[in-house]
């Protein structure tokens, strides 16, 4: 079980309106609850409840063909954490991602024994450092685009990283 | 052997590649950009890294975030396919310096070989023909001068050029001035070098290319000819193996190719291209060091895998292959089938693929990242598939991809193929007669 | 179990409307809620619930990988005239078919010069011979299995037949 | 040669032949049943008969319906492919009393061949050693006798079968009646015949069979052997090709078969079974008068194309081909892809093929009537693809087989097929070392 297939896996139960899947191998256990018990009470004023509007299904799914077993990402991007549900509250929609802009290995501190550039809850500034990457043995400083609170870091220290890859989750001041 | 190997390209050489690593039992990272994330080759892979944005210079031809991709990935070696880094010496420098084996030759000999001056310069050493020509031209003054000498028409080619980009013809003296000013623009648009070159322009040719393989001390096989004449400007749409030169003049050639590869120590899979007149004079014009598009159709006669001795090489295992072991036999043809609409003058076309059926049987390959469901990205070249056929002479190879094209579907909404281009071909009286040069597209097609 | 597999499971459930799944096998434990607790607790005030509609699952239509031409079916099968469109008035359902039960030649009388068994518009008894098929040089009586009125002859006089052809529409009496 | 065929079969050997047939200019009639209206060969068809309901005794054993659909749609010959009405020299005779020809041998050599009694008495006459065994049984007094002589194990077999229908073990004399009366009546039910024959019964063997083709006029050559010992319940499920048997035994064998095919005047494709014990002896069992499954491995090492030869034989054009014209090359394996479900004890499955996707790439060939979209009929049998592969030699064949089926998707509602089985025995130590014999599925599987 890799990001790739978590997020496919994702996606899947999105389309299919799954709303809990339990999966245990050998390997691993996954517990995955989407949305809640959804509750549409209606007011007592007359009004026009649009249910949730079923996914435009028509979308065949493709099918990739692949029927090798599943990459083993040995040392690869992968290690997205699974996304926890969020509380009602806590709207992740507001929160700025930052992304690696380079290939690498993700580092959240200057050196093995000094404290981390940034812990989740700090407040950062714009052009503030978040972490290294390096790449070819060189530290490549990846700074804060935005001013705000360090809401998720999500990938762990001295990870290797993929172009693209999601590592913070800011919310702007 | 490697254990492990990164694939620094896309499309159908990426699964090329990586098919010749799993026979071989060499675990494949595929480095992809983010438009190709849904690739055959990215879902094939034992691992996916992305290493930029759609646009290739962000990803593909992004040196520092591939050798990082090939560096945390644990990769040992790196295969370029072709295009994008494949023939940059300074990239196959930089895997070396960063301790990754680049799958191909020297920097060193790309390098002397890159360019068409330096080309020429060992194809004299090696006493190999070249078109009539110069080195490398300081001024127009001079460009007249050898024209001259040379006698018109001659053409103007960019010294770092490629793929018959930045060339111009020019058939007067008074047509010279503005040609060169112009060829120069190109030269330095396309290859960032305004150096140019002159030569005898030879009008009528087939354009016959060697395949050999060194093992970078001096042990040098052919695996015998292409010809790859049907060609639209300049690019290269049908090849076949072996060439229908008289025998003597194909061992000549063959003979040539081994003789300048060899000169060079020349390691890895390498193209060597002639140009073929009428009267069978033939002249040298460049070596392409890399597998190419059409190494196929040698595959076929062969029965060999290009791709996989390319890694054995590049890994160090002895090459053993001696000339008398390889056997040609039959013949094979090779149709690009490009994302284009042929009835609009090859406009380019994407879209998804809804609809794929890829024809079967006796004597025909098919190499394509395409599977039913994926799009095709707008960022990258229109080559979809590799249709390759082989039968036991020419005129069964002929029947066959006829057969084979008219079973082939692809299909989707605005996505056209060059599918019904190719059965033109097959059915057109000059080409079966194998009466082909590379004027064959714009003066044996029009009905 | 990879993504894939999931992903097609989880369409198979929703196109099969199935809201609870599990699956054990010796490898791994599956549990799958669709739909979830979702609740539409109407007020009881006047109200207009839009239950979610169940999207008619994208079927995928098969287009047979047929890139060459419409058969040519020179001497063939075929020849089946277009079905025409029908008048409101002219209710076929009712006809009965009358279907080639051999491969043959379709001769609608005993000899080249005699008159043909039937017209449109003959009134028939069961058993009464309707044509002859010929095969492999021997002549085949084709009998009427109803009594009924002559309404359509689908073939032309010496015609190649298929098996199961539509030669005759009878009106059954 | 004819303008016109008509393929009396069904699959992927109607779609085989229907290749073979287009790349030689002729035109395809493809006879069907109902159940077949919207397969793959009819859709490629240039003609389609429908000649009778989906029961095979209805339709594709219908003889009166096959041979008016050929006369009316003006066909010259008929190609009746494998199994049907393949071997059954009265549709050949009637054939050829209607003017059409059947390709494949005459209906007089199919006669005295299709008989394992006969097939005895050509193997004694042209000197090809047979298992010791005897001709047909009166009564089960003689086949008692005649055990005591040969010594048990014995195996008795209807004279009329093939592919293992109705053949029972015998271990003592005190089994002997019973299944003297079991094989009676099986014989009677799958051959409408009860005639049985004695052989000795040999327990480990390979199979291994020699390709032929004749010309009807004594000229025979052969097309290299095929080892086609890994079965299941006599059903063949890989062949490879050449066989693993030591040099101076396959020429022995490939010579017994070419003697025994000129002592025939054989015309045509044949197929010469015979088993291969581990000392090295080695049995003529049978001979197949018609094209099989398992010809495209022969076809891959050779560069012919085996179902042309037989059309061109057919039409009578001169068959030059000499035995120093066929070079045979490398190591192929095929792979019979069934729609069965291997991890339910190889049940047959059926449904709606709704993603289809086939390997490609060097040494590759897939032959498959199978497209997203078919529905596979119940009424026929479960062959739904054969994926074949060529090596320089059997490791990379292996290789190349294993990265393939890992390709393979045939996905629908329901439908399974045996790909994980055969990837289990390309992982199989026993396979991988050459060392099989047709018990190997029950013997070197199970973990």
């Amino acid at each position: 079980m890799n990001a790739k297939e978590l997020k496919s896996i994702l996606q899947a139960l999105q389309e299919h309106e799954v709303s809990e899947l339990t999966l245990e191998t050998p390997d691993y256990k996954l517990t995955i609850k989407r949305g809640g018990e959804v509750q549409y009470v209606a007011a007592p004023a007359p009004v026009v409840i649009q249910p949730p509007a079923v996914a435009p299904a028509a979308q065949p799914v493709s099918h990739a063909p692949v029927a090798t077993p599943a990459p083993t990402p040995a040392a690869a991007p992968a290690a997205t954490p699974a996304p926890k549900v969020e509380t009602p509250k806590e709207d992740t929609s507001k929160y700025v991602e930052v992304k690696a802009p380079i290939v690498g290995t993700f580092y959240r501190a200057p050196s093995p024994d000094a404290e981390p550039f940034v812990k989740e809850g700090d407040t950062v500034k714009k052009g503030q450092v978040l972490c290294i990457i390096e790449a070819m043995k060189l530290m490549n400083e990846i700074e804060s685009e935005v001013s705000g609170v360090v809401r998720k870091i999500l990938v762990a220290n001295g990870e290797p990283i993929e172009y693209g890859q999601v590592l913070f989750l800011i919310e702007p001041a | 052997m490697f254990k492990k190997i990164m694939v620094a390209n896309r499309g159908e050489i990426a699964l090329r590649v990586l098919r010749a690593a799993r026979e071989l039992g060499i675990k494949v990272v595929v480095a992809h950009s983010e438009a190709d994330s849904q690739s055959l080759p990215v879902l094939l892979a034992d691992e996916a890294i992305c290493i930029g944005p759609p646009p290739s210079a962000q990803s593909y031809l992004n040196i520092p975030n591939l050798l990082s991709a090939a560096i945390i990935s644990g990769a040992e070696a790196i295969h370029p396919g072709y295009g994008f880094l494949a023939e940059n010496p300074q990239f196959a420098e930089m895997c070396r310096d960063h301790g990754i084996v680049f799958i191909g030759p020297t920097p060193e000999s790309m390098h002397s070989l890159g360019s068409k001056a330096g080309g020429r310069e060992i194809a004299a050493k090696s006493n190999v023909p070249t078109v009539p020509g110069t080195g490398v031209l300081q001024s127009v003054e001079e460009a007249l001068e050898a024209a001259e000498k040379i006698g018109y028409p001659v053409l103007l080619k960019a010294s770092a050029g490629g793929g018959g980009r930045g060339q111009k013809v020019v058939r007067s003296s008074e047509e010279m001035k503005t040609a060169f000013a112009q060829a120069q623009v190109e030269a330095q648009n396309y290859f960032s070098d305004p150096s140019l070159i002159l030569e005898k322009y030879i009008e009528l040719f087939r354009h016959v290319e060697v395949q050999v393989m060194g093992d970078g001390k001096g042990h040098v096989v052919h695996v015998g000819e292409r010809d790859c004449s049907i060609q639209r400007r300049n690019q290269k749409l049908i090849e076949e193996a072996p060439s229908r030169l008289e025998e003597s003049l194909r061992q000549e050639i063959l003979a040539a190719g081994v003789r300048l590869a060899k000169y060079v120590n020349y390691q890895g899979a390498g193209t060597l291209e002639f140009i073929v007149d009428p009267d069978g004079n033939f002249y040298f014009m460049e070596m392409n060091t890399r597998i190419q598009v059409e190494h196929c159709v040698s595959e076929m006669i062969s029965g060999l895998d290009l791709v996989k001795l390319q890694i054995k090489i590049a890994a160090g295992e002895p090459f053993t292959l001696q000339q008398s072991d390889i056997q040609l036999r039959g013949h094979a043809i090779e149709c690009r089938l490009n994302a284009e609409d042929y009835d609009k003058d090859f406009r380019p076309s994407i879209g998804k693929i809804e609809t794929l059926h890829f024809p079967g049987g006796t004597g025909v390959r098919v190499d394509s990242h395409l599977y039913a469901g994926y799009s095709i990205p707008p960022n990258y070249d229109s080559l979809v598939a590799k249709l390759i056929v082989h039968g036991e002479n020419r005129e069964e190879a002929i029947a066959r991809m006829r057969r084979a094209l008219a079973e082939t579907v692809i299909e989707g909404p605005g996505v056209k193929t060059t599918v019904p281009f190719h059965l033109k071909v097959m059915d057109n009286a000059f080409y079966k007669r194998g009466a082909i040069y590379t004027n064959f597209v714009t003066t044996r097609m029009s009905e």
